[in-house]
């Protein structure tokens, strides 16, 4: 690592601290902050592909549980996707292809789902796969299980099934069929969950799956570490270690890429990327995630419309994207992010361009002539969000609005905001699973998850007729509709699916992006 | 003339100390004496007199970047003479210890407190010369007990927190004298000490210039001291030599009357102060029926009570001056302390006539808040007791610095820019505010300078007679009790010995320890 | 005879130095409270990153706000918690000083226990705990400081305490019929003085670096505001791209505290 | 003996008090740790379920004693976040914390001696005040800054260690300590700072005592009076001031262990507490309060060994 001119500069600037030697004299040329801007060329080497090889990919936050079923954080889901499958699986394009199943049959009237099993498909644990353990981990993750562990998560939308049963077919292969009681047309992108060996007890501590890695060891706050699985039944995985390694925060992760000791690092931010040059290329894709200012509509003035709107008009939402990422993100008009290209409706987009003197007369209407005051409540550990939210308070006091930010911890903004919905407007981004329903479902006026208090009748009539909707086009005109009434009724200010860098270092190649939160380890190889 | 020799010669060596920035300011001028080998020559002089200083400046202590500014100090080394002052630290060290030994007089703070007895002594074998390890435990253990200390196997292996004040300074002496040096510097050696012990410290240092013929040079304020163990003396009066010659010449015709104020003071033979035998007129407002009092002990946990004060028995009359006397320990403060009510501790009857007497104490600094301004401290007692408006707190207390014999000016300054004599009349003072009849004095004079003394109990002898006070008068100084008390108590581990007046009691005194301690006196 | 002649001169010159730099921070603190060259927390995406320049003599932050302002108004608040830290933990740590040091006995082990208690306690935990209570912002890290800073004055008083409770101007005042309130704050309070006046320095100094540490791990004073502390937190992510960011707060904190431990060495030492 | 035994049990009182205090620090701050579990999709009657199964139902008494008389018996219970029971967790992370305070210890002993006793010696002069001068920036700088000094300084430029890459100790003693040399610097430069200050202070007070001009006059050497009698005396004071330096190390700084990434007991503890993972928090606040009474407590049997005038017989 050759020494960088910067890097001197740097210390000699910081040396001037610790030894006060006063003033903070001439700074030379330092006036180009961002040299050789690393950003633009995303170019992905694609070199001759070498097997084998170790690889450390820097990530900031630690494992919540090694158990598929127990595991809700996106960070542990993105790394598990290398150890664990389920039935079907997501390719980089957001389809769902065969995984441990070798074919997928639906019935005509959607309410039976029947699983071919895959021959020859082992567990890392050397056991062939059985349908009883699909069967088993279906219904674990259904919460259809007689014994049922409090701590696995229910997905709530599979639901909708009756009954998981295993048998043979007419030519002898093992079928698992899955019978529904109401037709839902996505519940296919649910069906991802992993599946797991039957009556195997230390999943918490030793995690056994069907993936092309294989666990290797785990230590709580500092790495988790996985090989290749030699007998993967698809295309086997280049590398033949990965180690995760758990960083205090991004800075810190920072630094160790600096210094060379981290080959992957996902969370980059736009300022980090921008310092990086020399021997990583940056990838950018997009984070899906939807990241707005969240009104919570029962709480006065916010249940006025014509207050949401103001705010809406009063947020300069490129200028957001200028302060906080560089320009990078892409804008959006709804709940729905853009990585979803097909259910997307790129037209709300701009429902709500910038106009300070629109928001005033909106907010005169609304009896409120000159503003008023009001909190934005953030959880502590996303600078990203609270970014955003002094970019906000800035913007926001055109238009006569003082706004406090609140930093709070996650578990408090989890009971306080969330589920006591005891707030007047917050930030967070999020994400959703593969099925266009998971992203929308929210804003039905019974649902639990419906934090922001939005009730629409209207919305909830079509979103029923979305689900059961079995034609893909008018599906879509559903969803599109959907997002329409979002806008139309300034449920909250979307702002953006922010975007997000990856650090690549440039002796491998072949690191693709998914539609949701992935790290798919097995497409990495080292470049000859 | 072989004794001519000297040993040690000052030619008026002239000490100065840096003021702030650059200027120094001599302490002492144009010091000139001698000291024959084998003699012992007394310094005396009342502190700041620049006595400790020069011997200081023999030895290159003098610390806190003090100088020699002119005149040579010369030291006898086997044939020649060397000159000391213009010695490097280095050659000096050799010189510390071995040829010039020096002991001084705070043996509770004058040694290590982490170090054993032992070790402390042993290090000046280790410092000059050499000699094998149990060689040196032996020679240590033989010079405790020359020194006189009983039991010396035990006493090697203690700290000095463990010893008392007189065995510290026989340990002092110990290893001072184990090198055997030609020059003995003692300064102070004895007054912290009780009179007994000083006895025999001093019988100690005879032996030693007897036996060794080691030469000893006796810094002291005490012209008893002086006259018991030096052949010659110096005077020295504001860091000058006032005069000097033969103990018995100077003591009996003193030439300057510096040298002459000195001796009156010292040896008592001023006015006796008190009046008229006080009779005892009507009641007495103190009786005291076998009033017994107790300490708190805490031995490894458990709680004794230890008696101090054995069932005394007295009365005071109103106007009267009564003495208390016995050595430290015997019990006479604690007694003070319990009747004026500081010691909740007491068994038998003490009934006084006025509620909370006053009371003196021996420490002029430690006895006036130094936070405080003078006036505040002797309004406080009126303020207390809410007597009087503020302006007329502030004239009785202006009244009352004049009568003490301060000026009204001292009423804004605060007790740091005070002397030792002139806090203790700002105590009594402040003791003397609320006009109670009864006063307990408690060693009032023992830590002043004797002419200090002197003002002092004449202000105590006209104060009783303008107000009427009662004193109870604690002292260890025989001198002092003869010259202001009419009856006299002598306590002895707790209890009073002997009682009478002042006179009888010293003419001929019955109790074998009174016997002692008269006899102790010079 | 070797020691040095300019023992004396040292202590002036130091504590000339200290009074220069607490003056400079000072100066920065008082005009900022009144006028700032630009709005503290006014932003501007051209900005972002600006090395200093004569427009702004410290440059710009990540948000394109000046550098200048913002140490102005973030001197002020950084100030003001550790003063007021620094208030609450001298006035309690005195009560309970005097109390355990003047009764000794039970009402010290109580209050001592109760002492220990404090110290060992995370006071990470404690923050959360004042944050759910009185929400968060300045007060609250103020309180949390204020509440750690407890022990270690209580602990310095009590000691001292300890000892001029046996002095005889302490027995003079009792045998006059002070009671013992009138004595312990009357008396012997004022006797504390140096001890306190150098327990107070190190004690800003602390405040001071506790405020960074808590705004290091976002328990500190909430956004936009600024606080020297979070603005030194904030510049880690940019000490590579925009190293003067992280410049102005520190020396800005590296000028207060070098400047307050050479006045307290000097106090120590004039009346020690 | 009566004196120790009076230690130990207000020992255990001050242990009381702290757990009591942590548990209803946790009643009163929000975020449920059912809730942090399952995270946000997590349906209302799931969650019930799991706080039911963890017992965080039961009423505060009750499961304040269920967890006294775990921890008595040394059993923390499990951690909800990891699953793991919370010994293991804490002594994994111990050994890293134990380390960095021992090697800072080391450091702050090894410079601050030697340095205070040249200030002393020569006050006033030149060493005295650049020492001073150095020592008392340095004492200025938060610690999370000179961490990030550091790691820019001695990982990204002179590259001495590889910034972030912590090395278990079980894997290869030599890396661990090599990487741990730099947090402990960073933890130890402040505290260096302070002692040296201290240190002087108190040899200078010792200085115009008289048992020195008593060494002196022995014929000792300035240095001989420094190190033989005067260190030890001087020593005295500094010891109470080490007992609150180690006890707040070993109590985990939080934010060195973040800059320099190490899997500590001060970052697993702030884990915990941003999860709600009360038997973890517990676990490391009884950790905590009992590593600050012990060192106390030693520091009190220091105290005498050094100084005879306070033996207790």
């Amino acid at each position: 690592m050759k020494k960088h001119g910067k890097l001197l500069l740097a210390l000699l600037l910081i040396l001037g601290i610790s030894v006060f030697a006063g003033g903070c004299g001439k700074d030379g040329n330092s006036s180009d902050g961002q040299d050789g801007d690393g950003t633009d060329g995303d170019t992905t080497v694609t070199g001759e592909a070498v097997m084998g090889g170790d690889i450390i990919v820097g990530i900031t936050q630690d494992f919540d549980s090694l158990d598929p079923h127990k595991a809700h954080a996106a960070g542990t889901q993105e790394v598990m996707f290398n150890i664990f499958e389920g039935v079907v699986k997501p390719d980089k394009d957001g389809n769902l292809v065969p995984a441990v199943a070798s074919d997928v049959a639906i019935s005509e009237d959607g309410m039976t789902y029947t699983f071919t099993l895959r021959e020859g498909v082992k567990f890392h644990n050397g056991a062939l796969v059985t349908a009883e353990d699909v069967v088993y981990s279906l219904k674990r993750s259904a919460g259809l299980l007689e014994t049922v562990d409090p701590e696995v998560i229910v997905t709530s939308a599979l639901s909708c099934i009756s009954d998981i049963t295993a048998s043979k077919d007419a030519s002898g292969k093992e079928i698992v069929t899955v019978s529904l009681s109401t037709v839902n047309t996505e519940l296919l992108g649910y069906l991802t969950s992993a599946i797991i060996p039957k009556d195997y007890e230390n999943q918490a501590n030793a995690p056994v799956g069907t993936g092309p890695f294989k666990f290797v060891s785990y230590t709580p706050l500092a790495s988790l570490v996985m090989e290749k699985n030699p007998d993967y039944y698809g295309t086997a995985p280049y590398l033949d270690k990965v180690t995760f390694k758990i960083s205090a925060d991004t800075n810190t992760a920072f630094l160790e890429l600096l210094a060379g000791n981290i080959d992957i690092f996902p969370y980059l931010t736009s300022e980090q990327a921008s310092q990086l040059s020399g021997n990583y290329n940056i990838e950018n894709g997009t984070a899906n995630l939807v990241q707005a200012l969240f009104l919570n509509n029962a709480e006065k003035p916010f249940d006025d419309i014509r207050v949401r709107q103001a705010m809406c008009y009063a947020v300069n939402r490129p200028e957001i994207l200028d302060m906080v990422a560089d320009g990078k993100g892409t804008l959006i008009g709804s709940n729905m992010f853009a990585g979803f290209a097909k259910y997307f409706n790129a037209d709300v987009v701009d429902m709500y361009p910038y106009n300070v003197a629109k928001a005033k007369e909106l907010l005169a209407d609304a009896g409120y002539p000159d503003g008023f005051e009001m909190s934005i409540t953030v959880p502590s550990n996303y600078q990203f969000h609270v970014d955003t939210a002094q970019v906000i308070v800035e913007q926001l006091k055109q238009v006569g609005i003082t706004a406090k930010i609140e930093l709070v911890e996650w578990p408090t903004w989890l009971e306080e905001t969330y589920r006591g919905r005891k707030y007047q407007t917050t930030i967070v981004g999020l994400d959703a699973n593969l099925a266009p329903s998971d992203v929308l479902k929210r804003y039905r006026s019974t649902a639990s998850s419906n934090f922001l208090s939005y009730v629409n009748e209207e919305f909830d009539e079509i979103f029923a007729l979305a689900i059961a909707e079995t034609d893909d086009a008018a599906k879509v005109k559903y969803y599109k509709q959907l997002q329409e009434i979002l806008a139309k009724d300034a449920a909250s200010v979307y702002i953006q699916d922010p975007a997000s860098y990856v650090a690549v270092s440039k002796k491998l190649s072949g690191y693709t992006f998914y539609p949701l939160y992935v790290q798919d380890m097995s497409k990495v190889y080292y470049v000859k | 003339m072989e004794k001519e020799k000297h040993l040690l010669e000052l030619c008026n060596v002239s000490v100065g100390f840096p003021q702030k920035g650059k200027k120094m300011n001599p302490v002492t001028r144009g010091v000139s004496f001698y000291v024959r080998e084998g003699e012992a020559l007394g310094i005396v002089g009342e502190s700041g007199s620049g006595k400790s200083v020069s011997m200081l400046a023999c030895v290159g202590l003098l610390g806190g970047g003090g100088r020699v500014l002119e005149g040579n100090i010369r030291f006898l080394n086997g044939e020649d003479y060397i000159i000391l002052n213009t010695m490097t630290q280095k050659e000096l060290e050799a010189v510390r210890g071995d040829d010039i030994a020096m002991i001084f007089q705070e043996p509770m703070t004058s040694l290590n407190p982490v170090m054993t007895i032992g070790r402390q002594v042993e290090e000046m074998l280790l410092l000059h010369g050499d000699c094998p390890k149990e060689e040196r435990k032996k020679r240590v253990l033989a010079m405790l007990s020359e020194v006189g200390l009983p039991d010396p196997q035990e006493i090697y292996g203690k700290y000095p927190h463990q010893l008392s004040g007189g065995m510290r300074q026989r340990a002092m002496i110990a290893m001072a004298m184990i090198l055997r040096p030609k020059l003995l510097i003692a300064d102070e050696p004895t007054t912290a000490l009780d009179v007994t012990i000083q006895a025999k410290i001093l019988e100690l240092l005879k032996k030693f210039q007897k036996e060794y013929g080691t030469t000893i040079i006796l810094i002291s304020h005490d012209l008893g001291v002086i006259r018991s163990v030096c052949s010659r003396a110096v005077v020295m009066c504001g860091g000058k030599v006032v005069e000097q010659g033969d103990v018995g010449t100077l003591f009996e015709q003193p030439q300057m009357d510096y040298t002459k104020r000195l001796l009156a003071a010292a040896l008592g033979k001023g006015s006796v102060l008190k009046k008229e035998p006080a009779v005892c007129r009507g009641e007495a407002i103190v009786c005291v029926r076998d009033y017994s009092v107790f300490y708190e002990e805490k031995l490894d946990g458990k709680k004794r009570k230890r008696e101090v004060v054995k069932k005394v028995s007295f009365d005071l009359c109103a106007g009267e001056t009564v003495g208390v006397v016995g050595e430290s320990g015997c019990g006479k403060s604690t007694l003070a302390k319990a009747l004026a009510g500081l010691n909740p501790l007491t068994s038998g009857s003490a009934d006084i006539s006025c509620e909370n007497p006053q009371m003196v104490f021996q420490d002029p600094y430690g006895s006036l808040n130094p936070a405080k301004t003078i006036g505040w401290l002797m309004t406080e007692p009126l303020r207390l007791h809410h007597v009087g408006t503020k302006e007329e707190q502030r004239a009785a207390v202006c009244e009352m610095l004049e009568k003490v014999g301060l000026g009204r000016e001292y009423y804004g300054r605060c007790p740091k820019t005070l002397s030792g004599g002139q806090r203790q009349r700002v105590a009594i003072a402040m003791a003397i505010m609320l006009k109670r009849p009864f006063l307990l004095l408690d060693e009032p004079v023992s830590a002043l300078d004797v002419t200090v003394q002197e003002q002092i109990l004449i202000l105590l002898v006209k104060l009783q007679k303008e107000f009427g006070l009662t004193y109870l008068f604690i002292s260890h100084d025989m001198n002092v009790i003869h010259r202001i008390c009419d009856r006299v108590f002598v306590m002895y581990q707790g209890e009073i010995v002997e009682s009478g007046d002042v006179d009888e009691v010293f003419r001929n005194p019955v109790h074998p320890y009174t016997k002692k301690l008269l006899g102790a006196r010079l | 005879m070797k020691q040095g002649r300019g023992q004396s001169n040292t202590k002036n010159w130091n504590m000339v130095i200290g009074i220069a730099l607490v003056s400079v921070v000072l100066l920065f603190v008082v005009v900022g409270l009144f006028w700032t060259p630009y709005e503290p927390t006014a932003m501007s995406a051209a900005l972002k990153n600006k090395p200093p320049s004569l427009l702004h003599p410290f440059g710009t932050d990540y948000m394109g706000r000046d550098i200048l302002s913002r140490v102005m108004d973030g001197a002020g608040r950084t100030f003001l918690i550790s003063i007021v830290t620094v208030a609450i933990g001298l006035t309690a740590g005195v009560l309970v000083g005097a109390f355990t040091g003047y009764y000794g006995g039970i009402v010290d082990e109580i209050l001592m226990r109760l002492n220990d208690t404090l110290t060992s306690f995370p006071s990470i935990l404690l923050a959360i705990v004042f944050v759910s209570l009185i929400g968060t912002g300045e007060y609250n890290i103020i309180a949390v400081l204020g509440v750690v800073f407890i022990p270690s004055f209580a602990r310095v008083v009590r000691s001292e305490y300890i000892v001029q409770k046996e002095l005889d101007y302490v027995r003079n005042a009792r045998l006059l019929g002070a009671g013992n309130l009138r004595i312990m704050f009357v008396h012997i309070l004022p006797n504390t003085r140096p001890i306190l006046l150098s327990t107070i320095t190190i004690g800003l100094n602390n405040a001071i670096l506790a405020e960074a540490g808590m705004s290091y791990l976002s328990l500190g004073v909430q956004p936009p505001n600024a606080s020297l502390g979070s603005m030194l937190s904030e510049a880690q992510t940019y000490l590579l791209s925009a190293p003067w960011f992280a410049l102005a707060p520190g020396l800005m904190i590296v000028f207060t505290v070098l400047g307050f431990s050479m006045i307290s060495e000097n106090i120590g030492k004039k009346n020690g | 003996m009566r004196y120790y035994i009076k230690k130990v049990i207000s020992l255990i009182m001050v242990l009381f008090l702290i757990m009591l205090l942590t548990f209803i620090a946790f009643q009163v701050i929000p975020g449920d740790s059912a809730l942090s579990r399952l995270g946000v999709d997590a349906e209302p009657e799931a969650v019930e379920a799991l706080r039911e199964s963890l017992g965080l139902n039961k009423s505060l008494p009750e499961r304040f004693f269920s967890f006294l008389s775990g921890a008595v018996r040394g059993d923390f219970g499990n951690s909800y976040q990891y699953g793991k029971p919370v010994g293991e967790l804490l002594s994994a992370r111990l050994s890293v914390t134990v380390w960095l305070a021992v090697l800072s210890i080391f450091m702050i002993i090894a410079v601050s001696v030697p340095l205070g006793l040249v200030c002393s010696r020569k006050e006033g002069g030149v060493a005295d005040r650049i020492i001073t001068m150095v020592t008392q920036t340095l004492m200025a700088v938060p610690a999370f800054f000179l961490g990030i000094v550091i790691t820019l300084i001695f990982g990204l430029v002179l590259e001495w260690f590889a910034p972030g890459a912590y090395i278990a100790p079980g894997e290869d003693f030599g890396g661990f300590l090599r990487y741990m040399i730099f947090p402990a610097v960073a933890i130890a430069v402040p505290k260096i700072a302070m002692t040296v200050k201290f240190l002087k202070t108190s040899v200078l007070r010792e200085l115009k005592l008289d048992y020195v001009r008593t060494a002196r006059s022995k014929g000792n050497s300035e240095r001989a009076v420094l190190w033989r009698h005067v260190l030890k005396n001087a020593l005295i004071p500094v010891i109470t001031f080490m007992g609150m330096v180690i006890a707040d190390v070993l109590a985990g700084s939080i934010v060195v262990e973040k800059v320099f990434n190490l899997p500590g007991i001060g970052r697993l503890l702030i884990t915990a507490i941003s999860n709600r993972d009360y038997p973890v928090v517990e676990a490391g606040v009884v950790y905590i309060g009992s590593v600050v009474l012990i060192v106390n407590f030693i520091v009190d049997l220091l105290y005498q060994k050094v100084d005879p005038r306070v033996r207790i017989k």
